[in-house]
């Protein structure tokens, strides 16, 4: 054993351990999905220990900067579009699809746990003392493999990117057809149509009725259709006020007056 | 050696016929139509040719062989030659297409339904032939099998567009029955070829698989690939079910093509693919088979007795005939086989008088193949019904025309191998006759039909179409040797190739012996 | 830990070998990535109106170019760029067909005459389908043409993907393939609801694939400590132990590469995800992620995995005979001719695996060659189908094809062609490539395999012949689509593979011979 | 201890990612899922780097982040434009692609 | 080992006597309307032509020693492969001169009656065509050299017979009956198909001089074999128990054709193929004695049935069964029969041609009437016709000289020689012979006029009556001419073997005994039809009558056992073709197109599925992996 395992590391990784596995329960079992990508995070930044721990200090900021920052960053961006509140009913739709998906999921995991466990059972780590050596540190080593040993893929990840870069702007980004008017054309337009230039007047309120199809008064008493909503006023549901309920009113603001 | 390409030449004629044809403008039907007919008629004259240079005496049984390397990859190379099996199979196709052309002359314009146009008809049919003649002649394992399943195309076109009420049922059902056997067949050449790889570069040629070794029990596997795709091809009981709705939805022409030549690649494929390269397979199955031909002897005869629609009791009495060219082929006696073949071009002719003289008062009669649906056309019809007749005759293969010399000679071969078998097999004369008869006597005798009074008779269009095949029955009925004189070498050969003897008379030629009786 | 990262001496720093690259070599990709490049710059800089014909001309050189450069590569067999790339026979002529594919699927991409509103793709993809927006995007004959970035990329991920040589570049060029692949799915400009639904499938199923594959990747690594194929395959061959880590990680690395394949149980995105592209999409996708996937699955069988044929023979033979029998069988109850070419592309992947299964050269090389003759046979069924047109598009349902064989009798043929290649009719390549396929299956043993083939052969004929049935057999209604006069584009294409169909199928020797020659990977 | 446990914890990981996958209907979280699977696979090798003593895996990992970032990338505007279209996140609700 | 030679002088036109009638077939079928006019009178010419060669020959024969009197005539090879050769041959012997000369003669009168006969059939054309197509077949049948062709024109006599018998294929009933005597026939032809068979198969060839050569070397099982099928044959074509069936509803055709084929010539080819084949029976007792048999029953089965008939030509085809059956008796009996089989065959294809075209001759008077029952009185008419006919009658009742006398006695004679019960029951025949015939006579020509309303009869044209005194004088004269001046049994004796004379004792007996029985069956029939009024409806009669106007229930019995059984065999094989073998094939389309309907379902649309189904399948996959490794 070139390298054992110490205590410290030992306690690190049970605890990042539990954390990590806790974070993806969480991510799972949450109903909303700002919890899930809450939950998603700290698994993140557990497994940034985890890497600092395998002698991966590079991977491990890496890990935190990109992930965690960016990467979870967009998807709780994106949460925002959609939708905080978004959260999924306990209802599972597809029949069966709950039972036979966590069956299935934990036939895969009892598998690979079985099976990785017994392969690497006794199995020391070789270190990477030796590997880090070479270039004289963890980043050395890595900036030097990625610039020689993997430098095509290197390159070939700028297609990647660029192509992300590409799919977001086409698929997200709303062009216009036409220029984007001016404030000034704005309110030209709207004198210049001929309309009611301003806010409309609200409707009366009088809480007797369905207010809203209420026409509000104007100051000279007579009812402004206008106040009402236009689908109302289309489908003929304008209330037609009554002059005893108007007196009624003016009593009572008398009243309310005095 | 012949330096020229013969075959090639042969199988070229009515491709480009078919081109020519297809290329025409729209709307010149006639020109298509005579075009066609040229073509076809080329055909024949240059099969007459090739005919007449082939020599049956020679000790070569194959000849006008060529041979161009195709895909070497797969040792696959382009390998014509005819033996006269193959020969006479091919006059027979050429004799056929332009019988068939002329009698089809108005077959589309007189189907109201019919969903293609005049000039695809006689292009299908000229390439169609165009594939018999190449299925005949090929002697790589693998050109036969392309042009096994290429001659599919044309025939799914022609039943499918140009057939009767049914006719996309019948033509699927007919392409993918048929591809099931092709498809087994596929798999049991490349078994072959892998066979034939072992000693090195493996190799389709005919030649050299007729001569190589395979151990049995290979050869039980591959037999039965090839020779169930020549059993639903022929077709043998109990593969025959695409048969009577395919012939019952053709246009007589194209049935007459179906049945007459396309079927017979079935029986072709048996004695030339069967025998000669899986001979211990062969006899391991003879048994097996001539139990199956026995009952689709008698089964499609019975069914044809039974049958209240023309050409469906057609198709079943081919299938009874199927029975007993298959028969003949492997009851391994050199008059057997001899037989099969007569009675292979014996079949294709018969079939063709009878169903195109079917067809021509089918096409009197709205189309109607139902039997009841005539009655005393004789009267209204007599030179009709006189072919009628005459083709019945045929079918029941009476004595004085070339199908009686095959099916004696099958029988005979039959008898002379197992003395049940032959016996038994002899008592389907009878049936077929009284199917033959009765559907004569159903159809043609008796009062006129409703309907049928003012059908008219055959014009001389028709007549033309029908008489080289009533004079082709008769000529080789009575002086069958053009046929024998080139075919019985070629079965000499493919008896000698599957180490099978004929059985010697029980007196022997001296008649000394006096031992021993038929028991 | 102790050297400080910072502020060492130059001199210090261990000697920097510039990793040997041979350029002439994996020039094809690059070319295709520039080519990416440069259209990206171009869709920056050219104004709206002159950005289509310069993308084309850049897309159409550098395919050429590329093409040029495998050409001139013909013959060569090195492990280039630190091992990461190996070229050689089977890469060269994957990398050839891909790029002659590619150009003619690009060509049906270009066209945009057979619809009245522009090309297949939808105007502006952010649009929302229906909206006021989309309708004037329309009306103003926009196109758009960021695609062919896209297109250039995914090219050169497949070109990458076929000839990579570690498992990561495989993963990166996986991705790199799969990405532009996933946007164009959701560009299409008729039923959009079905192209996003599409694209979203594509990508989430894609994506827990390429968890597979990684975490397969992984596996691999730990068991030999490298991600390089050949070293990978001389661990195999040392250290026969250990073989639960090995199992698992070849079991998932190749889930990963059967997913793109199509193959059952990994293939229920490909009805779903053709069915919803646009149709010049769904050919180049059907044609060239087949090739490209099969390439990449060939190389890690045949290359890592090659000392453990007797444990994916098996698993294989499985997987072949799912896949064809369910493609095909499900097939026949289609009722969109797309979704019955998925179908049928499924099922043409289960032959495909019938010669992986052989694990000869003569397995390889049918498998080679059965790729080219379905690639091109595709590509041009869907040029028909992207020309069988009614008012709302493209009339896919095959309802809509009674009759055309009546109407438009050429294209039809031209129709009748490829599903007579497709079921695998002599004369046409899909035959030579059943049959060669087959060949190698029976020379390598598995002669059952080939009869389960053989009936699945028989259900695909009849899901094929049902279209030319309703073709030619049906008469023309009102309801028959009407084939677009297309512009040449869309001509060449359909003849190129009309064409190379029929080529494939009368004088394949060439191509046999290519394929024969081509039958080893480098290790 | 082991430090094959690192592994298993991998494995463990990428099954509740891929179950995750299979339960979850939104499909912003069934795609996190997914990123988790792909986190799965950066511990098993950068836990195997260690182990082999080779940085391979580390660098793999590293160009697994890369590309992980471009898919998220890709995904979520997949997402968007569905959502903007249906204005639902479900990864269930576009179902007219089907049989 | 008989010596056969070669074609010379006048036997070098053989094929001419065949070719002859067959051209003017080829003519007449193939020629159209344009033939219409002359047609008849060329079929009538190639008939006479190939009679007047026949006589040639005969003249030619007779010059020759008689062993040099088989003349062998080789066209050219006909059928061959390994093995097995038969040509295109002839053989003109002493047996095929005389039928050569009966049926081209008779041929000769019958198509000259029938230009009278058919005068106004809109297509006698066709008519004559058929029988001069039916004289080539005949001629050709009795002059093959070998088994093979023998059965061409075997069968295509039976196809002659075919088209002849359903000439007036309007009628259902004639159709129905030329169809059924076709099938029957071909029951016995399967027979002789069969014979061939074992002959080839025994001997290496088919051709009567090897067969004949050799057939002392095969077993006597073979023998029989052979024999019993060729028996088979016989009964087919010479309606013999148990295929009589056929030959009463023959009678449907017309008259001239009864007359031809199916009294004189045709039918009398069974007794030709059992005496061409002697070599075979002579070493095959017992099928010479199941041929004995055979003629025995259908002798009476014959007789019984024309003495109940009504219809003249049922009646007198019923007679004509058993005179046949006289014949077929004679061949069992071995060499001392074959001739007076042949010697009968000739006598009786005379008179009963006669007697034929007489019928045919009161029918044309009658408005083609043939029910007994109302004729009556017709001798007061028809005087040409009641003359000839009633010599006819004499002839075979078998009153001395009359030809039918020497013929029957003979045979008689013969049979006692071979044992009393057979030569007793054919004396017993005899006297039944002569009370259906009287009957016959006495109903037709005598007795009161029982005519209906509408007809008038009258004498037949010169064309008609002239073959009809030919006739007569033949059947008069020929008996007599051919036993004491044609010496016909050293004329056979080359052919048939030595018949042993029978002893001049038994014949004076047996002459007596048997004229006695004659003249009283005669007798009963005058009494019983001259004395009494004929009723115009047929009296109930007893059960032996009524079973006799049901042919013996002969067709009843082919019913039940045939026709039945093979009518519900193919309804049930087109039935089980549909449902069971075509379902089958449909049922497996129907169950994957099923199983396709039922799997697409699987493809929910939800990713989520997708995705399960390739986490299971990566569960496979994995456990596949392992379970490989593990075993």
């Amino acid at each position: 054993m070139s390298e054992g395992i110490n205590l410290g590391e030992t306690i690190v990784f049970w605890v990042c351990a539990g954390l990590a596995t806790l974070g993806a329960l969480g991510l799972v079992l949450s109903r909303k999905a700002v919890h899930s990508a809450l939950w998603m995070a700290l698994t993140m930044i557990n497994l940034a220990i985890l890497y600092v721990a395998n002698s991966a200090p590079f991977l491990g900021m890496v890990q935190v900067i990109v992930y965690t920052g960016a990467v979870m960053m967009l998807f709780l961006f994106v949460l925002m579009v959609v939708g905080v509140d978004a959260s999924d009913s306990l209802i599972e739709t597809i029949k069966g699809q709950r039972a036979a998906g966590v069956l299935l999921g934990l036939a895969l995991g009892v598998l690979m746990v079985w099976g990785i466990g017994s392969a690497l059972a006794g199995v020391a780590p070789a270190g990477l003392e030796r590997a880090n050596e070479i270039d004289g540190g963890n980043v050395q080593g890595i900036a030097r493999m990625i610039f020689t040993d993997y430098l095509v893929a290197f390159e070939a990840t700028s297609a990647l990117l660029i192509t992300a870069a590409m799919g977001a702007m086409v698929l997200a980004h709303r062009e216009r057809w036409a220029a984007r008017p001016t404030q000034e054309q704005l309110s030209k337009a709207r004198f210049l149509s001929g309309e009611h230039p301003g806010n409309k007047p609200s409707p009366g309120i009088y809480a007797r009725h369905n207010a809203v199809d209420t026409p509000a008064l104007l100051p000279d008493g007579t009812p402004s259709e206008l106040s009402v909503p236009r689908p109302l006023r289309a489908r003929g549901d304008v209330r037609p006020v009554d002059h005893a309920d108007m007196t009624e009113i003016a009593e009572i603001e008398e009243v309310d007056a005095t | 050696m012949n330096t020229v390409p013969w075959l090639t030449i042969l199988g070229a004629v009515p491709l480009v016929g078919s081109a020519v044809v297809a290329l025409l403008p729209k709307g010149r039907d006639l020109i298509a139509k005579q075009v066609a007919l040229v073509f076809s008629l080329a055909t024949l004259a240059l099969t007459i040719v090739v005919a007449l240079q082939f020599d049956g005496g020679s000790s070569q049984p194959f000849q006008f062989i060529e041979s161009v390397p195709w895909i070497p990859a797969f040792g696959i190379s382009y390998g014509l030659g005819v033996d006269g099996i193959g020969l006479v199979l091919i006059a027979l196709a050429a004799t056929l297409v332009p019988v068939v052309i002329l009698a089809g002359w108005r077959d589309v314009e007189d189907t109201p339904d019919a969903r293609g146009s005049v000039k695809g008809y006689f292009a299908l049919i000229l390439a169609l032939e165009t594939t018999m003649i190449g299925v005949f002649a090929a002697t790589d394992v693998f050109l036969f099998y392309v042009f096994f399943e290429v001659m599919l195309v044309p025939t799914y076109f022609l039943i499918g567009r140009y057939g009767g009420p049914q006719r996309s049922y019948a033509a699927v059902k007919f392409l993918l029955y048929s591809l099931l056997g092709g498809l087994f067949m596929l798999a049991a050449m490349i078994g072959l070829y892998v066979v034939s790889a072992q000693g090195g570069q493996g190799t389709f040629n005919w030649f050299d698989l007729a001569g190589m070794d395979i151990d049995p029990t290979t050869q039980k596997m591959l037999f039965l690939g090839f020779f169930f795709a020549f059993a639903i091809k022929a077709p043998l009981w109990p593969f025959h079910t695409w048969l009577p709705d395919a012939a019952g939805a053709a246009k007589p022409g194209t049935a007459v093509l179906l049945i007459g030549v396309l079927d017979k690649v079935g029986t072709f494929g048996m004695i030339r693919y069967c025998l000669p390269i899986f001979p211990a397979a062969s006899e391991f199955y003879a048994p097996v088979i001539i139990a199956l031909a026995l009952v689709g002897l008698f089964y499609g005869a019975f069914v044809a007795l039974g049958q209240g629609d023309m050409k469906r009791l057609f198709a079943y009495s081919s299938m009874s005939h199927f029975g007993l060219i298959v028969l003949g082929i492997f009851v391994f006696t050199t008059i057997g086989q001899s037989g099969s073949v007569v009675y292979m071009v014996a079949h294709g002719l018969s079939t063709a008088a009878l169903f195109l003289a079917a067809g021509f008062l089918m096409q009197r009669n709205r189309g109607s193949s139902l039997i009841a649906d005539y009655s005393g056309v004789n009267k209204a019809a007599p030179v009709l019904a006189g072919f009628f007749l005459f083709g019945a005759l045929a079918t029941l293969a009476l004595p004085g025309l070339v199908s009686f010399i095959g099916e004696f000679m099958v029988l005979l071969g039959s008898f002379q191998r197992f003395l049940w078998v032959g016996a038994i097999a002899t008592l389907g004369i009878v049936i077929t006759a009284a199917y033959a008869l009765r559907l004569y006597q159903r159809t043609m005798t008796g009062p006129v039909g409703p309907g049928l009074e003012g059908i008219g008779d055959l014009r001389g269009r028709e007549i033309t179409a029908l008489m080289p095949v009533v004079a082709l029955t008769i000529l080789l009925g009575l002086y069958p040797a053009p046929v024998l004189n080139v075919v019985n070498p070629a079965i000499d050969n493919v008896m000698s190739s599957i180490g099978a003897t004929d059985p010697a008379p029980v007196l022997g030629s001296t008649g000394t012996s006096s031992e021993g009786t038929e028991q | 830990m102790s050297a400080p990262a910072f502020g060492m001496h130059l001199a210090d720093v261990v000697p920097f070998n510039l990793p040997s690259i041979d350029y002439r070599l994996i020039a094809p990709i690059l070319i295709l990535m520039g080519a990416g490049l440069l259209s990206v710059l171009v869709e920056a800089f050219i104004p709206r109106r002159g950005r289509r014909p310069v993308q084309l001309i850049v897309v159409f050189v550098a395919l050429l170019a590329a093409f040029a450069m495998v050409l001139a590569a013909a013959g060569s067999r090195a492990v280039t760029a630190e091992g990461s790339i190996a070229i050689d026979g089977p890469g060269l002529l994957l990398q050839g067909t891909l790029l002659l594919v590619a150009l003619l699927a690009a060509m049906l991409m270009a066209e945009r005459m057979v619809d009245p509103s522009g090309d297949a793709f939808a105007p502006r993809a952010s649009t929302l389908p229906g909206s006021e927006d989309e309708r004037q995007f329309t009306q103003r004959g926009y196109l758009q043409t960021e695609i062919w970035p896209l297109f250039c990329f995914s090219v050169s991920g497949m070109l990458l993907f076929v000839v990579s040589n570690d498992l990561l570049i495989m993963f990166v060029a996986l991705e790199i393939m799969s990405l532009p692949l996933y946007l164009l799915a959701g560009m299409a400009r008729r039923r959009r609801l079905l192209s996003q639904e599409a694209a979203m499938k594509y990508f989430l199923l894609g994506a827990l694939s390429s968890a597979f594959f990684l975490y397969g990747s992984a596996l691999l690594y730990g068991f030999s400590g490298s991600i390089d194929l050949p070293v990978i395959a001389d661990q195999i061959t040392a250290k026969p132990s250990q073989s639960w880590l090995l199992m698992i990680g070849a079991a998932f690395v190749l889930i990963g590469l059967l997913f793109k394949v199509g193959a059952v149980p990994f293939h229920q995105w490909v009805p779903d995800v053709y069915q919803g592209s646009p149709t010049p999409v769904t050919g180049f996708m059907a044609a060239t992620v087949k090739i490209a996937a099969f390439g990449a699955l060939l190389r890690v069988l045949y290359v890592a995995l090659g000392g453990l044929q007797w444990d994916w023979a098996p698993m294989l033979w499985i997987i072949a005979i799912l896949t064809m029998v369910v493609g095909s069988v499900i097939a026949i109850t289609q009722t969109d001719i797309k979704r019955m070419l998925a179908y049928s592309s499924i099922a043409q992947a289960g032959f495909i695996l019938v010669g992986v299964v052989a694990a000869t050269r003569e397995g390889l090389a049918s498998a080679l060659f059965y790729l080219i003759a379905y690639a091109f046979t595709t590509i041009g069924a869907f040029a028909v189908i992207a020309m069988a047109r009614d008012s709302s598009g493209e009339a896919t349902h095959l309802s809509r094809w009674a009759g055309l064989g009546r109407k438009s009798p050429i294209v039809a043929t031209a129709f009748t062609i490829f599903m007579l290649a497709l079921a695998g009719i002599p004369l046409t390549s899909g035959f030579i490539a059943k049959f060669s396929v087959f060949t190698a299956a029976i020379a390598a043993g598995d002669t059952w395999l080939v009869i389960v083939a053989v009936l699945a052969s028989l259900v695909a004929a009849f899901f094929y012949l049902r279209v030319v049935v309703l073709m030619f057999f049906a008469e023309p209604g009102p309801e028959t689509a009407t084939v677009a006069v297309p512009s040449v584009f869309t001509t060449v294409a359909l003849a190129a593979g009309a064409t190379v169909t029929v080529v494939l199928g009368v004088v394949p020797q060439p191509v046999l011979e290519m394929v024969a020659n081509a039958d080893v990977f480098i290790r | 201890m082991n430090p094959a446990n690192y592994i298993v914890l991998s494995a463990v990981l990428f099954s509740i990612g891929a179950i995750g996958v299979l339960v979850r209907r939104n499909a912003i979280v069934v795609f996190m899922c997914v990123e988790l699977m792909l986190n799965a696979a950066n511990l098993a090798f950068v836990a195997f780097a260690r182990m082999n003593g080779n940085l391979d895996g580390q660098v793999v990992a590293f160009f697994v982040m890369v590309v992980a970032a471009a898919e998220v990338v890709v995904g979520l505007a997949i997402i968007v434009q569905i959502f903007r279209t249906r204005r639902s996140a479900s990864i269930d609700e576009p179902n007219l692609l089907k049989y | 080992m008989e010596q056969i030679m070669p074609a010379t002088g006048a036997f070098s036109l053989i094929w001419v006597l065949i070719a002859l009638p067959l051209a003017g077939a080829a003519v007449l079928l193939l020629g159209g309307r344009m033939t219409n006019k002359w047609g008849p009178y060329l079929g009538v010419l190639t008939v006479v032509g190939s009679a007047a060669l026949g006589v040639v020959m005969l003249l030619q024969m007779m010059g020759l020693p008689a062993e040099d009197r088989s003349i062998q005539q080789v066209a050219y090879r006909w059928v061959f492969a390994d093995g097995l050769s038969v040509d295109m041959a002839f053989r003109l012997d002493q047996l095929s001169m005389v039928f050569v000369l009966l049926i081209t003669i008779v041929g000769s009168l019958i198509h000259v009656y029938s230009l009278g006969y058919m005068e106004h059939d809109p297509d006698r054309r066709k008519f004559f065509g058929y029988l001069n197509l039916f004289v080539a077949a005949m001629l050709l049948l009795v002059l093959a050299n070998n088994y093979l062709l023998l059965y061409v024109g075997w069968e295509g006599v039976g196809l002659a017979s075919y088209l002849l018998i359903g000439f007036w294929q309007v009628k259902p009933s004639a159709a129905a009956a030329a169809k059924k005597a076709f099938i029957i026939n071909r029951v016995g032809d399967v027979g002789l198909g069969l014979a061939i068979m074992v002959m080839f198969v025994t001997f290496g060839s088919v051709t009567f001089a090897d067969v004949f050569g050799q057939a002392s070397a095969a077993s006597e099982g073979t023998l029989t074999a052979i024999g019993l099928l060729l028996l088979l044959a016989a009964c087919g074509k010479s309606a013999q128990f148990p295929l009589q069936a056929w030959l009463l509803d023959a009678m449907e055709g017309p008259t001239p054709v009864s007359a031809l084929i199916h009294a004189a010539t045709m039918v009398t080819a069974g007794v030709y193929l059992i005496v061409r084949s002697n070599a075979i029976f002579d070493r095959a007792v017992w099928a010479a004695t199941a041929v004995v048999v055979v003629g025995l029953i259908t002798v009476f089965m014959g007789a019984i049935i024309g003495s109940a008939k009504d219809d003249i030509k049922k009646s007198l085809a019923g007679s004509t069964m058993s005179q046949i059956g006289y014949m077929i008796t004679a061949a069992g009996l071995g060499p001392i029969g074959y001739v007076f089989a042949i010697f009968h065959l000739l006598t009786h294809g005379v008179f009963k041609a006669g007697l034929f075209l007489g019928a045919g001759s009161v029918m044309h008077g009658m408005n083609d009437g043939v029910n007994m029952r109302r004729y009556g009185a017709l001798r007061k008419v028809m005087v040409i016709t009641t003359i000839t006919f009633f010599i006819g009658y004499l002839a075979i009742i078998g009153i001395p000289p009359f030809a039918g006398f020497w013929s029957k006695d003979e045979i008689i004679h013969a049979a006692f020689e071979k044992g009393p019960v057979i030569g007793a029951l054919l004396i017993l025949g005899a006297g039944i012979t002569g009370f259906y015939m009287s009957r016959m006579v006495a109903m037709t020509f005598f007795g009161k006029a029982r005519w209906e309303d509408d007809v008038h009869p009258h004498e037949s044209k010169a064309v008609m009556t002239i073959p009809l005194i030919i006739l007569a004088i033949g059947s008069t004269v020929l008996g007599m001419a051919l036993l004491f001046w044609g010496h016909i049994e050293e004329w056979l004796e080359p052919v048939t073997g030595i018949a042993t004379a029978p002893s001049p004792l038994s014949t004076a007996a047996t002459i007596g005994i048997s004229l006695a029985f004659v003249i009283v069956g005669a007798s009963i029939g005058w009494i019983m039809y001259l004395r009494r009024e004929v009723p115009i409806t047929a009296p109930r009669g007893s059960l032996l009558t009524r079973a006799a106007r049901r042919d013996l229930y002969g067709d009843d019995v082919n019913e039940v056992l045939v026709v039945r059984p093979s009518y519900w065999l193919s309804r049930v094989l087109v039935w089980f073709d549909r449902a069971w073998v075509d379902g089958f094939v449909n049922g497996i389309a129907a169950f994957v197109g099923g199983f396709s309907g039922r799997l697409r379902r699987y493809q929910s649309g939800f990713a989520r599925s997708y995705a399960l189904s390739m986490v299971g399948g990566a569960v496979l996959v994995v456990l596949a992996l392992l379970l490989v490794r593990l075993s």
